[in-house]
């Protein structure tokens, strides 16, 4: 079974809640942290997203004003980051939906893997467009 | 905290959105190719039918996602449970529904 | 060795350190009961088979569930050091020993027992061992119910209602029992608010599995079923 | 100190020491033969089917499922294999229900045992067994067993007292039937009474004072020292089964003594001496294939010769058959001696024969019934069914067969039952005081005296024997036994103190011991298990007797009670004319 996983080695660190404890570290552990922070930020951003779409119904200027502060190298960066957050998430869903549904297949760990690749792909090609 | 009701709602509305944002990246690659402004998207996008139920749906799917997803994660983490976490599920559903449709109207009405 | 144990209970506790002598053959569990037979004779754990087959002794080693009477020293000791805590998610007795009957408990409430077609008066049923849901069901029935993947869950830890990985699959071996008599009491009994619907599919009770079994899996089997009887039943 | 006055008082109606097989089936079918409304307890030194050694059970169960084999060709193999000496109708009943708790485990419980590729349940032939007769899972059969029965005992309405380790059978005032039973609640240490109308043993005897042994670690003999203390008589006690190839990996690991499989050597695994050279053929015709006692004797006349290995065993070697067919073969066996740091596929891995099994046991009739009204005793704490030697495979067949008669016969007995019974007071204080004794010692190093104990009992009760070595190990076990009560226990915290029931562990196994010493003298002549140099031939079959031991004051006295040949004699047979000697290979 452990070659499903990209294993950590043995670390002491008690009974303490420290975040990456000895028994977490493996492949499928930081899979799910990272569906779980990505699904976090999606739910964080999606209000900001919404409210700002909306100023179009009120203030049409003051959507121009953001979207052109969109143009900013940092908020392109974060902007970059969202996509990234969404590719992630939606690889990432994709995945367990598949593994749950699907019968169960041994390479949890190439598609993990390819699912993070699959986002960075995604998300790069969405940065690069953007500048 | 997650039973089989909830499971199924926010694995149904993720299969979902999966193709609706997916869409919608893809539009948005395009889109941003030569810089975004309030008007060319609002010039895709107002009185169009299409997409408002695009958008509309996917305001629908991701409201109900997102609030049991945050759920779980509350549960778990802040060990929230009974009326509280119900409240909260249903709190942040209708808070993600009434900003996401007024987003939608914004850019598909008129 | 320079080993640190935990004593206590649940209300207060902390690492105790003991220098303990290498040897050639010497498991964890070795290294503890030296520890009680010649250095500290209150403290407390629990071990009963010695070979891997009740499930009894498992504890935190070094941060990771293992049954510890075939844990080797050799394999886990960090330099020169071993840390071993009771195991996690469940209530401490004392020292090492925990409360094991909220994770039996949970065993049952996902009908984790056999419910019978049959009499000890009729023949036994003729099963063809290579057929699919036979084999699906064999594939975790050598489950010993050492709690080890129950303690490396982080549902487990974040949910005191889930079920966990141990009990749910051995709901699916009773699903997937030609002789057991109530599937949907078990597909009901595995779909509720600690149901299988919570596991995220970390992984970790996989992984840690000192008998290789794949808890994992069973749990997305009983998903893909539940979820088949839920459009079923709808219907 | 907890007084008399601490203790907790607790009734119930059918109360079960113990969770193995028998434990375990006496609490399912006292719930389906009882009255409704009765109350079942089952009280447990570990978990509830996590300790004991039904769960260790490997090679599998005995039961004659037909294709030739019947009933009475499994008795007739039981009362051969025992060398005459077991209780027959026991014998008798263990093989005929043992049919119906097979099926009761497959259709009631929940098991699975292996099948053959069109369905039907696979069996196989351990050694002294003239039919494929033994039914299994994998090599796990014990835990597939217990874990279903467990499942099915939690899922009843039975009060659970879970490490609740019982010290003393409490009887009436006038001695003749058993009030209840003692307990030191392990987590608390606490003392706990339990009252019932029935009680049922299923402690699992378990040879443990030997150097090298296979049990459990909970198993100490606390049964039967608890009912030789009551004056109940116990029999066969010199009847200690050895098993020829238990791990050998030095004094300070848990490992030791645990055991090799069996199948092992039938696949043609060689036992080599210290030399590094074969010699089981030195000692019988079947070489490594011989039975288990056989076998036995044979590596310890090696390790007397001192050519042995490191530790002092000998070795098992398999390579010669192939490191990757052994490894597929007995992948379980690779993996645990791989875990302790051996590699049995491709290496040599040190042997020693390591005790096993306890034939002895409480004197009890078919029903369970002991001499004691409201006392019930099945599992390995009964004596009689096997006679001087169990067959592989008959252990758990024992204790399924009989949980599930003292279960149902107690349900029945009970509707007869007037009452709860008051305890004799005094007894109870005293049960108290002795298990209070080294509270109050100095403190001592108990562990030592085990190591002691075990060494003594090795060395002059062991394997081979003779009148002056049981002598002296009688001796080194009394001093043993006064150094014992001299030796304390820290009382800061009597919560789950292992050191505590160390020593109590301790001191049923000193008075088991002398039990076994004597018995083992009294028998003067060699049978199955019991081998004395001084006395190698086996007697007449037909003068067969059994020992019987009994404690009167401080003495233990072992009498000579001649063998019942109720359904069979010597030299006779109940198979019909005809029938093959063996069907094994037949097919
Ligand atoms: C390694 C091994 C392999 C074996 N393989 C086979 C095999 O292949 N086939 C076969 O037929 N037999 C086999 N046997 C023998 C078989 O396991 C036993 O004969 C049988 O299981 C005994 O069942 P039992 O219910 O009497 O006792 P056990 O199953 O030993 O149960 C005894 C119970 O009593 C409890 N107990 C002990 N003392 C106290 C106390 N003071 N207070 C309260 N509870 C107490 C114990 O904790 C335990 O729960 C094997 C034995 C061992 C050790
Ligand atoms: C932009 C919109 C989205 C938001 C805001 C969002 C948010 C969330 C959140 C907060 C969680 C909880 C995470 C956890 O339990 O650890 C979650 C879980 C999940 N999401 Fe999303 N999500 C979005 C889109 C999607 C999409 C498009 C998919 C489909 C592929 C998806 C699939 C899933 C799945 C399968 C889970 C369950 C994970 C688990 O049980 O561990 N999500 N989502
Ligand atoms: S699945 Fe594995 S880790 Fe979990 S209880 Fe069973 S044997 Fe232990
Ligand atoms: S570790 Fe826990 S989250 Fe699921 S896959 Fe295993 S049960
Ligand atoms: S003591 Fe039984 S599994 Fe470790």
């Amino acid at each position: 079974m452990s070659d499903l996983f990209v294993h950590g080695g043995a670390r002491s660190d008690g009974r303490d809640d420290a975040m990456i404890r000895s028994h977490r570290t493996h492949s499928l552990w930081f899979a799910y942290l990272l569906h779980r922070l990505s699904g976090l930020g999606l739910a964080i951003f999606l209000p900001a997203h919404f409210y700002v779409l909306s100023l179009a119904l009120t203030q049409p200027e003051r959507l121009d004003g953001f979207l052109h502060w969109f143009e900013q190298p940092i908020v392109k960066f974060a902007e970059f980051g969202l996509v990234f957050l969404l590719a992630v998430h939606i690889f990432g869903g994709l995945r367990i939906m598949a593994l749950e549904w699907l019968p169960w297949s041994a390479n949890q760990k190439t598609l993990a893997a390819s699912a993070v690749a699959g986002a960075f792909l995604i998300s790069t090609t969405f940065f690069l467009q953007a500048i | 905290m997650l039973d089989i009701r909830l499971y199924m709602l926010q694995r149904i509305t993720a299969l979902i959105m999966a193709p609706l944002t997916l869409g919608h990246i893809a539009v948005m690659i395009y889109a941003v190719q030569d810089g975004l402004t309030a008007a060319e998207i609002l010039d895709r996008t107002q009185g169009s039918v299409m997409w408002f139920l695009f958008y509309g749906t996917f305001v629908i799917a991701v409201s109900v996602h997102a609030a049991i997803g945050l759920r779980v994660i509350v549960a778990e983490t802040l060990k929230l449970g009974g009326y509280a976490l119900n409240a909260l599920t249903w709190g942040l559903c209708l808070i993600f529904l009434f900003m996401g449709v007024r987003a939608v109207m914004a850019v598909t009405m008129l | 060795m320079d080993v640190s144990v935990w004593r206590g209970d649940d209300q207060t506790g902390g690492f105790e350190h003991f220098e303990v002598p290498a040897q050639e053959s010497q498991t964890i569990l070795d290294v503890v009961s030296w520890i009680q037979q010649n250095q500290d004779p209150t403290l407390s754990y629990r071990y009963a088979c010695r070979v891997g087959m009740c499930g009894s002794c498992a504890m935190m080693v070094n941060g990771v569930p293992r049954w510890t009477c075939r844990t080797h020293v050799k394999k886990v000791l960090n330099g020169n050091k071993l840390e071993v805590a009771p195991l996690r998610n469940l209530p401490v007795i004392k020292d090492l020993a925990t409360d094991m009957d909220t994770f039996f408990d949970k065993w049952i409430a996902a009908e984790g027992m056999h419910h019978p077609t049959k009499s000890r008066d009729e023949p036994i049923e003729p099963i063809n061992p290579a057929g699919a849901e036979r084999m699906e069901a064999n594939a975790g029935i050598e489950c010993i119910n050492c709690s080890v993947c129950y303690a490396a869950c982080d549902t487990v830890t974040g949910n005191s209602d889930y079920l966990g990985p141990a009990a749910l699959q051995r709901a699916w071996t009773v699903y997937n029992d030609a002789k057991d008599a109530d599937k949907q009491v078990v597909l009901d009994a595995v779909s509720g608010a600690g149901g299988c619907h919570n596991c995220h599919s970390q992984g970790s009770c996989t992984l840690h599995c000192p008998n290789d079994l794949n808890p994992m899996n069973a749990i997305a089997g009983l998903k893909r079923a539940s979820a088949t009887s839920f459009f079923k039943r709808r219907r | 100190m907890p007084l008399k006055s601490d203790i907790e008082r607790h009734d119930t109606d059918i109360l079960i020491l113990g969770t193995g097989g028998a434990g375990m089936f006496a609490a399912l079918h006292a719930q389906q033969t009882a009255p409704a409304g009765t109350k079942i307890t089952i009280a447990v030194k570990g978990l509830i089917g996590k300790c004991g050694c039904t769960r260790m059970v490997q090679g599998g169960y005995n039961v004659a499922l037909g294709g030739g084999d019947t009933v009475e060709r499994h008795f007739m193999d039981t009362i051969n294999g025992g060398k005459w000496l077991p209780n027959q109708d026991m014998a008798w009943k263990l093989c005929e229900q043992a049919v119906v708790r097979i099926r009761e485990l497959e259709n009631e419980v929940g098991c699975f045992f292996d099948r053959n590729p069109d369905g039907s349940l696979h069996q196989k032939a351990f050694a002294g067994q003239t039919a494929d007769r033994t039914v299994h899972k994998g090599d796990l059969t014990g835990i597939e067993i217990i874990n279903r029965l467990m499942e099915q005992v939690l899922s009843r309405p039975v009060e659970k007292l879970q490490e609740h380790r019982a010290v003393g059978l409490i009887p009436t005032k006038d001695g003749t039937a058993l009030a209840g039973v003692l307990f030191i609640d392990m987590r608390t240490g606490k003392f706990r009474f339990v009252r019932a109308k029935t009680v049922m043993m299923g402690t699992g005897g378990g040879p443990t004072m030997y150097k090298y042994n296979t049990p459990s670690g909970d198993k100490t003999m606390d049964g039967l020292a608890m009912a030789l203390r009551v004056g109940l008589p116990l029999r066969d006690m010199e009847m200690v089964q050895f098993h020829p190839t238990g791990l050998l990996a030095g004094e300070h690991t848990k490992m030791t003594g645990t055991v090799l499989e069996e199948g092992l050597r039938g696949a043609g695994g060689q036992l080599l001496n210290g030399s590094e050279n074969r010699f089981m053929f030195d000692y019988d015709e079947r070489g490594e294939r011989a039975t288990r006692d056989v076998v036995s004797r044979g590596i310890y006349a090696e390790m007397r010769k001192n050519n042995t290995s490191e530790n002092g065993g000998v070795f098992i070697s398999m390579a010669h058959l192939g490191p990757d067919n052994v490894r597929k073969k007995f992948s379980g066996m690779v993996k645990r001696c791989a875990d302790s740091g051996f590699d049995l596929a491709g290496g040599l891995v040190e042997v020693v024969p390591t005790a096993h099994y306890f034939m002895g046991g409480v004197v009890v009739d078919a029903d369970t019934h002991t001499a004691m009204e409201g006392l019930y005793v099945a599992g390995e704490d009964a004596g009689g069914a096997h006679g001087s030697n169990r067959l592989g495979g008959n252990g758990v067949a024992n204790s399924t067969v009989y949980g599930g008669v003292a279960g149902d016969v107690m349900g029945k007995d009970i509707r007869k039952m007037g009452a709860l019974r008051d305890p004799d007071e005094d007894v109870l204080s005293a049960e108290i005081e002795r298990a209070q004794r080294p509270l109050s010692q100095k403190l001592g190093n108990v562990q030592q005296l085990r190591h002691g104990l075990q060494e003594a009992m090795w060395e002059d009760v062991g394997v081979m024997r003779t009148e002056t070595g049981m002598a002296r190990g009688i001796k080194r076990v009394a001093e043993i036994k006064t150094e014992l009560l001299e030796t304390g226990v820290s009382n800061d915290n009597l919560a789950f103190n292992l050191t505590w029931h160390d020593w109590l562990n301790m001191a049923s196994l000193c008075d088991v011991s002398e039990v076994i010493a004597k018995a083992g003298i009294a028998r003067e002549n060699s049978r199955g298990a019991h081998f004395r140099e001084d006395f190698p031939e086996s007697g007449s079959m037909e003068s067969s007797y059994f020992t019987v031991a009994r404690q009167s004051g401080d003495n233990i006295d072992v009498t000579r009670e001649p063998v019942q040949f109720t359904i069979v004699k010597p030299g006779e047979t109940i198979l019909p004319d005809h029938e093959p000697e063996t069907l094994v290979g037949a097919k």
